[in-house]
């Protein structure tokens, strides 16, 4: 098998998709003869044409409204947004539309559509290139959230999505596009929504991660006996896997990039003090961003939780 | 160096009947006597409704209702422009575009009731549930447009929104990516010059709606909203017109809204009764009435048996809806995924709503 | 001192700071002549002019947009968004602009904007008329977010917020505005933003809710030993007294009428979870709406926590 | 009945100086001798700016940055009109227009550096951080004007966007607004052809932006936006009608952008190398040679001791860049509200910024 970055399998999952499935169409900004700002859309519209390969104008809210017509007729759109600070002007569609259409119409209409958008720190971009505001979205009643952290599961995560009923909002961490790869088979294969996956195994601590978070929570693991688990879906998140490691470890400690205050963090922290809170043996522990505006590229690193910072929340669990 | 024009435009003005009853020869030529009787009819269907949804709300039969009185003949009129494989956008005021597409009657007041069963379109009619929020529809008849191109098929999307809604940032987006693209898509704006109480006037210093189509590249015309067969054949020129290629139209029926905005609203506070009373002199069904007479269509007899039959229909459909068995409390749950999530099985015990 | 009722009160705390302060201007959708339409800003044309009573086109972006460059050349705008729901299209104005403007330009530039809207359950309206998706707000840094439960306590935290130098989301509950009346002292006054107040005292467990909700776990508590807490400040909470409060009963239920996934209820409950999980005698109640889109009139009583849910988690709470 | 022409629109285009150099003796009669060595003077001093920021960048001393080359008419000519009162609202594409206002320098190199103190716009100079999320500002301008207008100030806002920004919601609900209240400002698009990969034709099916002024009921002006002179007039006039109670213009400079969109893009992925070096030739230092040679104004050593002087300032800046001390990570939590949160006072310490 070849090992391949996060790009070249979201890439993959894309042209797989199209390729099996007619009704998939790519629309976005840029994503056509550029190939998008990342690359992830390259090649696609040489190979798809541009009737299923749209470069559009500068328009967020129609993007994703556009997104919910076609869905409704019938096809399954894939839109990028090119960075997810930019889908902010369409969260009306996402969440007065894309989420309800089913519920309103009582089944008659669905709207199969993905929104794909890089997300989080690590290209020490311009301002409002780094948000991980993942919460906003997973507050929202009738759409999943993703969030792939290799490019393994990037690619089967993606064509999960792309299959999927519902809306799915697809946050691809900007760090991890080419900064890790994995063997990815060739193929078409899925992985599941709305599991989790215990990444590494341990008896000490449970850590609940995602994308970035999840490496560098690995990272600061060394010296604990963490066990880590990959939440890849945060909405619908997997209560079982988490449920089951904590009652093991009876110590939970949280990491994510995103500001603390009603992250998904307090979701995930809630669920164990209402379902472990018998097993726990001490508090649970977030660590997260401050509550503080997202800062640019000279101080993002002190921005988001440091290794240190995770080792602390750490060493803390392990004093109960 | 240069100071030099580089572009004209003009804003086109549509009326094939007068408020006299005189029908535009050339106008009204391809409009056969069917259609127009069509229009008479639905127009009195849409009425019989209205007043009767008027009253179950004022009995506490339904919630909060949207009236359409004064607007049916740009609701009806291009409503009867549609074919099978169009869709419609509408906005929470189009009862007379659901009624003329031939939607079940006691779904519509199902909805007003506050029951989403209202709005599971039947299978075969291409209405998406109204909007409630303003102009939010706009991009998703776009959207449904650009599918209609992609797959190839020979359709049209059209979409219903006010003049208020012509403000929205889903209006410029949407018409925008209609324009781009080429889209087969129909933009109506039912200009009624009122939003809630900002009159028409407040709500943009254009003097016509229709002129925005200039920014995104295609036509725009403005057609006198209370004359079914204008609002008609300009609808069925911009459905030919998108189903042959040729992209998008933005029409803006001029019309009135001659009641409440809705049935919490008073709209004495803010227009007067003299505006209002000049309007309803203008409504569209007394210049039908006039046109038809003058063709021979018209008789005493032939409207009171129009209105005897959607009376019939109405309290049929009345009768239907109000025995109809409640919504159940798991529905709110059951329709939100296509799947219930892990917290959707466990709530659906904890409220008792699934042993 | 006269009782009034809440739309009263809101009125009172308008007119009395825009008498006090000549920045402070209101615009929305349909609030002069017709004065609002829930009756909010009645009078208030007649008495400032519609140089600082300013009806709008349809244009919930840009109605906040324009606050914020009002507000950053130094008038004091507030803004009524008509219903909760139609906020969504101005989350980007709020989110990338309103709640970084002071962050952004260090200081310079500060952004003095309350966005003021019904909320919740209660009128029976249309679709999208009952929103409570607070949470969203709250996850922003750099704003707050407020709901009175009282007309006494919303004139007094509206005049807050109006004089507050940053951004504050002001929800008013719907079902509030005319179904309670409370003495109101009839001059300007100020309740403390960020302070919550102990509604009702008690010993066995501690509530915690806000707006309407509040008034129906009072209902619900009817036979149970309960401190009840009234929030006020969604964001930033008043974490002192609800620690004290949990302190001393060592049980906890929180009540909101929003979606329980990533609601406020998950952020109360993260905390408690790290700071007061020693204290707990079990686990952490939450009711919360369920995971599903805000249902139509004919089943929104069914939506919310009803005072029959609110019992059953006062019971089991008790069982510990 | 009718089918008539109810409203006229005509697009302006301005040039005031052609390719030649040959300037419009009606356009140019206003503007003096110091004004148009100062346009020049301005351009040199961006482009100084500009080549030094591009190489900075290439050598990591500072992040992306987006290249102004081709545009610097455009905002140095417009910025050139406006007084001290007025206010800015910029893109992030605005280098010219900040060092025509006379921003510091060594600010502008700090905020490419990724550091928020490089916006903390000096007292006295009124524009704004710049806007990174594309036409989200233009709302701000409109806001920015209605206060004026309310507090009774003498004074415009002027916004810059692209023509990319003119496809977003913010555009259109903004300049509805100004066009409603009657502010007074100024919508400067900078059509430079591209939106990253996205041609002018594929943002818009209209023939021009300028034209959508139409929609808001004030005047729209297309201008060559590589002619300093004309963006000068253009915007001059535009601000005094603001200032006179005329409301609000929109002017489209149609220019071009010659670098690629930012550093981290490659332009050469999506459009022609012949297209590129066409309007090379254009750029705007060129055609202000001409003209001023014409007029007497401009000498080789003319033109040198700009150059010298503009290298000089910008060396200096960049010195006083690097010398000054790097952001604490405290202001990340200091500066998000005007009072500390309980949690971020518990943060300070958490995180050991703060004992
Ligand atoms: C986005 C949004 N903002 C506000 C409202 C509240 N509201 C309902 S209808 C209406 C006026 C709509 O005016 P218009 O678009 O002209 O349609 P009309 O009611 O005249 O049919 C308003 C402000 C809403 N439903 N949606
Ligand atoms: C709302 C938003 N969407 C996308 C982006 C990413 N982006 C940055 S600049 C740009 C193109 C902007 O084009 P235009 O408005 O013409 O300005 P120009 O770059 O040509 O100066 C895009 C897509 C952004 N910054 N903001
Ligand atoms: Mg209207
Ligand atoms: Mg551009």
């Amino acid at each position: 098998m070849a090992k391949i970055n996060m790009v070249a399998a979201i890439n993959q999952a894309l042209a797989q998709e199209m390729e099996r499935d007619g009704d998939v169409v790519v629309m976005g900004e840029d994503v056509g003869k550029d190939g998008g700002v990342f690359r992830v859309t390259e090649g696609l519209l040489d190979r798809f044409g541009p009737e299923r390969v749209m470069d559009t104008p500068l328009s967020e809210l129609a993007l994703v409204g556009c997104g919910v017509g076609m869905a409704a007729y019938g096809l399954k759109p894939v839109v990028e947004i090119q960075f997810m600070a930019f889908a902010y002007e369409a969260i009306e569609q996402i969440y007065s539309h894309a989420t309800r259409l089913r519920a309103r119409s009582r089944g008659r209409f669905t709207c199969p559509l993905v929104v794909r958008t890089p997300y989080g720190i690590g290209i020490k971009g311009p301002e409002l290139h780094s948000e991980s505001s993942e919460a906003l979205f997973c507050h929202m009643p009738g759409i999943k959230v993703v969030v792939p952290s290799t490019p393994y599961n990037a690619k089967g995560l993606l064509i999960s999505a792309i299959r999927d009923a519902g809306p799915v909002v697809f946050l691809e961490p900007a760090r991890l596009y080419r900064s890790i790869k994995s063997e990815v088979p060739e193929g078409p294969f899925t992985v599941p929504l709305g599991r989790a996956e215990v990444f590494q195994e341990g008896k000490s601590i449970t850590v609940i991660a995602w994308g970035t978070m999840l490496h560098r929570a690995v990272e600061a693991s060394e010296g604990f006996d963490c066990e880590i688990i990959d939440l890849m879906t945060l909405k619908p998140f997997d209560e079982e896997t988490v449920l089951n490691s904590v009652k093991k470890t009876g110590r939970a400690v949280i990491v994510h990039e995103a500001t603390r205050y009603c992250g998904l963090g307090a979701e995930l922290a809630a669920f164990l003090a209402e379902e472990a809170i018998m097993h726990l043996k001490g508090p649970v522990k977030r660590v997260a961003s401050p509550d503080a505006v997202v800062p640019m590229a000279a101080l993002e690193d002190y921005y988001v939780p440091t290794a240190g910072r995770i080792r602390k929340a750490f060493e803390e669990a392990m004093k109960y | 160096m240069a100071d030099e024009i580089i572009e004209r435009f003009e804003v086109r003005y549509l009326q094939a009947v007068d408020e006299s009853g005189n029908a535009d020869p050339i106008l009204i030529a391809s409009v056969s006597d069917e259609e127009i009787k069509r229009s008479f009819e639905s127009i009195i269907l849409t009425r019989t409704f209205n007043q009767r949804a008027l009253s179950l709300q004022r009995e506490g039969r339904i919630g909060t209702y949207a009236s359409v009185f004064g607007q049916e003949a740009s609701q009806v009129g291009s409503a009867l422009a549609l074919e099978k494989d169009d869709w419609v956008f509408p906005s929470f005021r189009e009862t007379g575009v659901f009624l003329t597409m031939g939607y079940p009657i006691w779904q519509m007041f199902r909805y007003w009731a506050g029951d989403e069963r209202g709005m599971k379109i039947p299978p075969g009619l291409n209405i998406l549930p109204m909007s409630v929020p303003v102009g939010t529809q706009i991009p998703h008849a776009a959207g449904a447009a650009w599918a209609m191109k992609i797959k190839g098929r020979r359709a049209a999307a059209v979409c219903y929104f006010g003049d208020g809604g012509s403000s929205r940032g889903d209006f410029h987006e949407g018409l925008n990516m209609a324009g781009v693209f080429n889209l087969p898509a129909v933009f109506i704006c039912q200009n009624n010059q009122w939003a809630i109480s900002v009159p028409r006037r407040s709500q943009s210093a254009a003097k016509t709606i229709a002129q925005r189509a200039f920014s995104y590249g295609f036509d725009g015309v403005q057609v006198d909203g209370n004359d079914a067969v204008g609002v008609y054949v300009a609808t069925k020129a911009a459905l030919e017109k998108a189903k042959n290629k040729g992209g998008p139209t933005l029409i803006e029926c001029f019309t009135y809204r001659l009641d409440d905005h809705t049935t919490s609203d008073d709209a004495s506070r803010y227009r007067s009764k003299e505006e209002v009373e000049e309007w309803k002199g203008r409504e569209p069904l007394i210049r039908l009435r006039l046109l038809m007479r003058k063709m021979g269509l018209w008789t005493g007899e032939y409207e009171k048996a129009a209105i005897e039959k959607a009376r019939a229909l109405v309290d049929r459909a009345i009768e239907e809806e109000e025995a109809y068995p409640p919504p159940k409390p798991e529905d709110i749950i059951l329709y939100t995924n296509a799947e219930l999530t892990p917290r959707q099985f466990k709530e659906l015990k904890e409220f008792g709503w699934r042993k």
